[in-house]
């Protein structure tokens, strides 16, 4: 049992966060809160595709190693794929953190309205305030 | 002109509508003309076409809509087009007769507006107007189930803006309620009408014999046979028709009896022509319901004192008369139930627009202040008691031969389904000695009688036949109704033609 | 890669993703994020992601933190909760 | 050049809409119209994508010339070519009807606005064009990011809304990511169709079943299909007009294409019915959403947001057409999308023409609106009839195939749900127009005040014209439906069914 | 609120354990993700393209377009930002 939970711990971890990012985003009052659960929640998804990308045998990172000329004119008998992390995931994780980096952003101006309008951040303080003003 | 001849009936109103649409600042007032003419026209070739059906044609016409399985297939025959041309004949007078009643409702709602937005209000009930007649041609005329939904559907639209816009105090309600009902009745039919597609494939209606003895048959009977009754609005459908009733224009007042009667068609086209042995189940409980629908309506009737209301009940009544009619489900009773039904309309029209002219020259709707309005009105008491005469089946009107045939047939299945039948045929008889008792006792009070003084104070001039233009159609409704009286073979060979072919008694 | 310094690693990014959604201030909180994303990128380097955790760093630590900063900056820096 | 249009749709919005901050900063004036030309060239190449479909069947574009599963494929079928004439032609049509509204709701953000307005359009074509799941997330992404700026400068509530909005959305689209992340781990290919190809062995994988509950999951927060709708009505409503215009079409439409393609394009439709009773469930979501959404949108007092809760409503069609799984039921899910694009885009329109005369959307202040805007009234009342299905609107084709459909496969209680939703659909709409046409009117005929005038008081003409054309693409899609069905969308059911 | 949120979490996390069990194991390199379209990057990109790191390889060439969209979010970002904060003139103020 132990084994098989460390055998996978980092799919544990990334539930973990996961869960920890949705519970502060659904849960927490606070406006802030709730987007720093977004980013956690972000980064656990970016943990799991990470974890997808990995070999375990003596994979290393994949930027070439060696004379990269040579290489370029013998063709790619040389290459082996066991030796190179699946850089993929990789690939997609650089776009998926822009993106999150981009929603935080655009979060955070819209935070800042809300704050201009309510002078407030906590979220059941505005619900009473839109309900007295029907806004 | 004679190519196309059912399309054309179908489409000129739309036409008509659409011009009135475009012109309406340069056309104002000449609406009503247009409209009447253009009815005129069709009802001359509903009458060209009768007479080759008389002749022993059956005309179809077959236009391909954009899909194979929805066609807009025309079919004239000894059934559909007598309907369609007595509708059509009545469309086409009371499109004369509310030339003035509409200038009268637009004063009375709107007070005085300037030319630019009178003209926009007169001729927006034009444009409304015939949307009727399209949709009751399309409903008698087509083959097709969608296609007929599609003008059973249309039918309410004009329904509702016109009474929105020109009826009495409740108006914008009770339009609502006849909106929601018609939708409810129109939601059942749809859905009867998909559940016939999925067993048999298609919407066609002479199709729909392949659904005999199917399982399903007796679900999507019954699905059809709400939505229609809903729209004959009988027992236990019957609640908004007593309010839509008393609050529309008295214009529209006839074809609104059109509009719940129509529905009778609709049964004996696509239910007892196509699935007899299966409709047969329903005979029954449709003859009950016909009859607790005859004497609910009888004695509401005879409960009302306001004049528009008054009429409106009565239909509740008559209406039943054609499904008890059909329900008996004999060659005679089918044909009585159609010819009754035309009688009705007929009479109903008469009866309403009356009325009408009541409420537009003296100002007042309670009947208890009225009285001795006959040395005044002579052609007025005259046509209410005509009236009075179609509904409760008096020779020489079309629906005294009506009703015997209906009763005939009745009294048929009422013997063979002894007791219960029988009991069910003489109530309903007697029912009639109801009609005779509200009608007539309401001319007597309206007409007869001491004059109540006061009337003239409410009257917006003095007490006096009203225009001719307004009486004519109606007096020649009322010579139609006389010479199918006197000559019901005209009508009964062009029924007995498609009715007769049924495997009935 | 070796898996204890993994597993220590994860732990560390556990226990500031707690912190940081538990802190009642916003401030500290957007610190100990910057702080989890810190460890974040320390994480996938070891798992031989080293573009992402570059990006990380720099996008997420770095941007991510200050435009936080500046936003709590401009609102309010203590939470109920 | 047939080939090329599946990236000219993408990369002209997108490049113009970096130009558009660049010409604005020159002169704001040219926005507005570089931004009309600039949405003409999507349709046309979208047209003549439907028109290569329609004559040689689905083709594929790979972009930088990259074969598929490596490089991004850009995989042209009816339902993309389809979708993307629905979603470039609405955006024409709003972009036009967009001037008068900006200049008076945001006069001093003319640019940013336009340039976010492209990027929306850009997304929301992209999210149709692609045929690679991770591109989807990248262009799912812009479309929301943009909407969330668009969205959050609307009236009062818009920001609060809009921030439930991020927060939902992110989920929404980051259970998507998870869900790919998941098809990835099992296939190896990002690729639709050569996931799907590597899929079917390991449907009764935990690993799959995981990745398709969450994708449809994210798919339907994105879709406000019930009980997952509670942001929708808010931010929609929120919205600016041409914002609205734009997005209460399109938005969620886009979500029930995602919805569509992932259940019967990536996985096979035996997935989704047999393996997981994933259709089951959203059946039954999809008829309390019909019900709920239009219960709710009865009760509300603001034009705007009664349309918001209706979309909700109307989403549920859909995703009821979709659940049902079977032919009528997709064809009427499928032509509600072309039905609800036009439908809801006309009504925004409308109620944006309101606000933009009266400076409110409340229902009870509409009074006599039929005799001053009698144009605009129409249209709405098209817009009504399409929504409660009277012939012969499009409305009406999209109901019947639904009623079809639920009836094919005997659930007749959706049947009975599809048939009540027309009434209270009645009950709603024609709630405004009664007030709009027929309230104020003085209901006694013994009035004697002289002389009321109604002075005629219509919006400009580049609002009109739009709402007219949607109203007349109600009509038109309405009339021609057996066509669009018979060329188009029978061939997007899949072959099982 | 706080129980919706709950209940929301121990769904998701339950189907989530759920889903980990059948996964491949972690980091073998003859899973499918490792297999399938992967190994071709890793043979080909530096041939290709002629850069030595993969990853920028594939990010900035076979799958160009995301990185394309990537730049657009940032820019939809910036331009957000923009819309959303800059102040009203005027004092026409909130």
């Amino acid at each position: 049992m132990l084994e098989y939970i460390i055998s996978k711990y980092n799919f544990w971890v990334y539930i973990i966060l996961l869960l920890i990012g949705l519970y502060a985003m659904l849960g927490k009052k606070n406006l802030v809160k709730k987007l720093i659960g977004m980013n956690i929640f972000q980064s656990a998804v970016i943990l799991f595709y990470v974890s997808i990308g990995v070999k375990k045998g003596g994979a290393t990172v994949p930027i070439f190693m060696g004379d990269a000329h040579a290489a370029h004119g013998h063709g790619q008998a040389i290459i082996d794929v066991a030796s190179y992390i699946n850089p993929l995931p990789h690939v997609l994780m650089l776009t998926a953190i822009v993106v999150s980096i981009a929603t935080t952003g655009v979060a955070l101006a819209v935070l800042i309205l809300i704050f201009r309008r309510y002078k407030t951040l906590e979220l059941d303080e505005i619900i009473k305030i839109r309900k007295d003003t029907g806004v | 002109m004679m190519s196309h001849i059912l399309l054309q009936i179908v489409v000129v109103p739309a036409i008509a509508s659409l011009v009135i649409l475009l012109t309406r600042q340069q056309i104002g007032k000449n609406a009503g003309w247009l409209a009447g003419c253009s009815l005129l026209y069709s009802t001359g070739l509903l009458l060209l076409a009768c007479i080759r059906v008389y002749h022993g044609e059956i005309i179809v016409e077959n236009y391909p809509f954009v899909s194979s399985a929805i066609t807009f297939d025309l079919l004239g025959d000894g059934l559909s087009l007598p309907i369609a041309l007595i509708i059509n004949m009545l469309c086409a007078a009371l499109a004369f007769y509310a030339m003035h009643y509409v200038e009268h409702r637009i004063e009375a709602i709107y007070g005085d507006v300037d030319e630019r937005t009178w003209r926009n209000h007169y001729t927006r009930f034009y444009i409304m107007f015939l949307g009727f007649p399209l949709g009751f041609m399309g409903v008698c005329l087509v083959t097709n189930l969608i296609a007929m939904y599609f003008f059973l559907e249309l039918l309410p639209i004009p329904l509702y803006f016109i009474m929105a816009m020109f009826g009495y105090v409740d108006r914008v309600k009770v339009a609502m309620i006849c909106l929601l009902w018609a939708i409810t009745g129109a939601s059942f039919f749809i859905l009867a009408a998909l559940m016939t597609y999925s067993q048999i494939g298609s919407f066609h209606i002479s199709d729909l014999s392949a659904l005999a003895g199917n399982p399903m048959a007796f679900w999507i009977i019954l699905f059809f046979l709400v939505a229609l009754l809903v729209k004959m609005a009988i027992v236990p459908f019957q609640v908004w028709m007593p309010q839509v009733h008393a609050e529309h224009p008295t214009c529209i007042a006839g074809l609104l009896a059109v509009y719940a009667n129509v529905a009778a068609y609709v049964i004996v086209r696509i239910l007892v022509f196509p699935l007899l042995d299966d409709f047969k189940v329903f005979s029954m409980p449709l003859l009950i319901l016909g009859l607790a629908t005859m004497v609910y309506g009888s004695l509401l009737t005879m409960a009302q004192t306001d004049v528009k209301r008054f009429a409106a009940c009565s239909t509740i009544s008559q209406l039943a008369y054609s499904l008890l009619g059909i329900a008996a489900l004999t060659i005679t009773s089918l044909e009585g139930g159609m010819f009754f039904f035309l009688s009705h309309i007929m009479g109903k029209t008469i009866l309403f627009s009356t009325a009408g002219i009541l409420v537009y020259t003296t100002g007042i709707r309670d009947m208890r202040q009225m009285g001795g309005l006959a040395s005044k009105m002579p052609i007025t008491t005259a046509l209410w008691i005509m009236g009075a005469m179609m509904l409760s089946g008096f020779p020489p009107m079309s629906s005294f031969p009506a009703e015997w045939l209906l009763f005939t047939g009745v009294f048929h299945t009422g013997i063979e389904m002894m007791p219960g039948g029988l009991i069910i045929a003489i109530l309903a008889a007697t029912a009639i000695t109801l009609t005779v008792a509200y009608t007539f006792r309401s001319a007597k009070i309206i007409f007869f009688g001491k004059m109540n003084p006061d009337i003239e104070l409410h009257a917006h001039g003095e007490i006096k036949d009203p225009p001719a233009m307004m009486l004519i159609p109606l007096l020649f409704i009322a010579g139609v109704s006389i010479t199918l009286g006197l000559f019901p073979k005209i009508i009964l060979t062009l029924f007995h033609n498609v009715i007769g072919t049924l495997p009935l008694p | 890669m070796i898996w204890q310094l993994d597993i220590i690693l994860c732990i560390f990014v556990v226990i500031c993703a707690i912190a940081a959604i538990t802190v009642k201030d916003l401030l500290a909180a957007v610190i100990i994020l910057g702080a989890y994303s810190f460890f974040m990128c320390i994480l996938w380097t070891e798992m031989g992601a080293v573009d992402v955790a570059f990006t990380e760093a720099s996008v997420g630590a770095g941007v991510g933190t200050v435009l936080f900063i500046a936003a709590v900056n401009k609102t309010k820096r203590r939470s109920k909760d | 050049m047939a080939t090329h249009f599946a990236a000219l749709v993408i990369i002209i919005p997108l490049i113009a809409a970096l130009f558009v901050p660049i010409i604005g900063w020159w002169k704001k004036g040219l926005c507005y119209p570089l931004v009309v030309a600039v949405l003409i060239v999507p349709l046309i190449s979208s047209l003549g994508i439907l028109n290569r479909v329609i004559e040689s069947g689905p083709f594929s574009y790979y972009l930088g010339g990259w074969a598929p599963p490596w490089g991004i494929e850009y995989a042209i079928d009816y339902l993309n070519a389809f979708v993307l004439v629905i979603i470039s032609a609405i955006s024409l049509i709003v972009s036009i009807y967009s001037k008068k509204s900006v200049e008076k709701e945001m006069p001093e953000k003319v640019v940013p606005f336009y340039s976010l307005f492209l990027l929306l359009v850009t997304g929301l074509l992209g999210i149709v064009v692609t045929g690679d799941l991770f591109n989807v997330f990248v262009f799912l992404e812009i479309a929301a990011l943009s909407c969330y700026a668009l969205m959050a400068i609307g009236r009062d509530g818009a920001p609060f809304a809009t921030f439930r909005y991020i927060i939902m959305g992110t989920i929404g689209a980051s259970f998507y990511l998870l869900g790919v992340g998941y098809l990835y781990i099992i296939t190896g290919s990002l690729n639709m169709l050569d996931v799907a190809q590597r899929l079917p062995e390991f449907y009764h994988s935990r690993v799959v079943l995981t990745a398709g509950v969450f994708m449809i999951v994210g798919i339907g927060l994105k879709m406000a299909l019930y009980p997952l709708h509670a942001w929708a009505p808010n931010a929609y409503a929120d919205a600016p007009s041409t914002v609205s215009g734009l997005v209460a079409p399109l938005m969620t439409k886009v979500a029930a294409y995602m919805m569509i393609r992932i259940m019967f394009t990536v996985f096979k439709p035996v997935f989704f019915v047999e393996i997981i009773p994933v259709t089951t469930i959203l059946t039954w979501m999809a008829a309390v959403s019909i019900i709920v959404g239009s219960i709710y949108a009865i009760a509300q007092t603001d034009l705007k947001k009664m349309l918001s809760y209706s979309i909700v409503a109307q989403i549920g069609y859909i995703a009821l057409g979709i659940g049902l799984a079977n032919r009528s039921g997709l064809t009427g899910a499928v032509l509600h999308i072309l039905n609800e694009a036009f439908t809801k885009g006309c009504v925004f329109l409308v109620a944006g023409a309101i606000v933009y005369k009266m400076g409110s959307c409340n229902i009870n202040d509409f009074k006599d609106l039929y005799r001053k805007m009698p144009f605009t009234m129409s249209a709405f009342l098209i817009g009504a009839f399409s929504m409660v299905g009277i012939p012969p609107t499009c409305g009406f084709f999209s109901k019947i195939y639904l009623i079809m459909g639920a009836i094919n496969a005997e659930k007749w209680i959706f049947v009975a749900v599809l048939l009540f939703s027309s009434i209270l659909n009645v009950i709603y709409f024609f709630r405004v127009i009664k007030i709009a046409a027929f309230d104020e009117v003085i209901p006694d005929y013994s009035r004697t005040t002289p002389y009321i005038t109604y002075r005629l008081d219509e919006v400009p003409l580049s609002m009109l014209i739009p709402i007219l054309i949607m109203a007349a693409g109600i009509l038109v899609c309405g009339i021609f439906s057996p066509e669009i069905i018979n060329t188009v969308i029978q061939h997007i059911i899949p072959a099982s069914f | 609120m706080k129980v919706i949120a709950i209940l929301i979490i121990v769904l998701t996390g339950g189907l989530l354990i759920y889903g980990v069990e059948e996964m491949p194991d972690w980091g073998d390199p003859n899973s499918p993700a490792s297999s399938h379209v992967s190994p071709k990057y890793i043979q080909e990109a530096l041939e290709k393209t002629a850069t030595p790191n993969m990853v920028t390889a594939v990010l900035g060439d076979y799958r160009g377009y995301d990185t394309m969209g990537e730049t657009a979010v940032i820019f939809t970002a910036g331009i957000g930002c923009i819309l959303m904060l800059r102040k009203k003139r005027k004092g026409e103020g909130d």
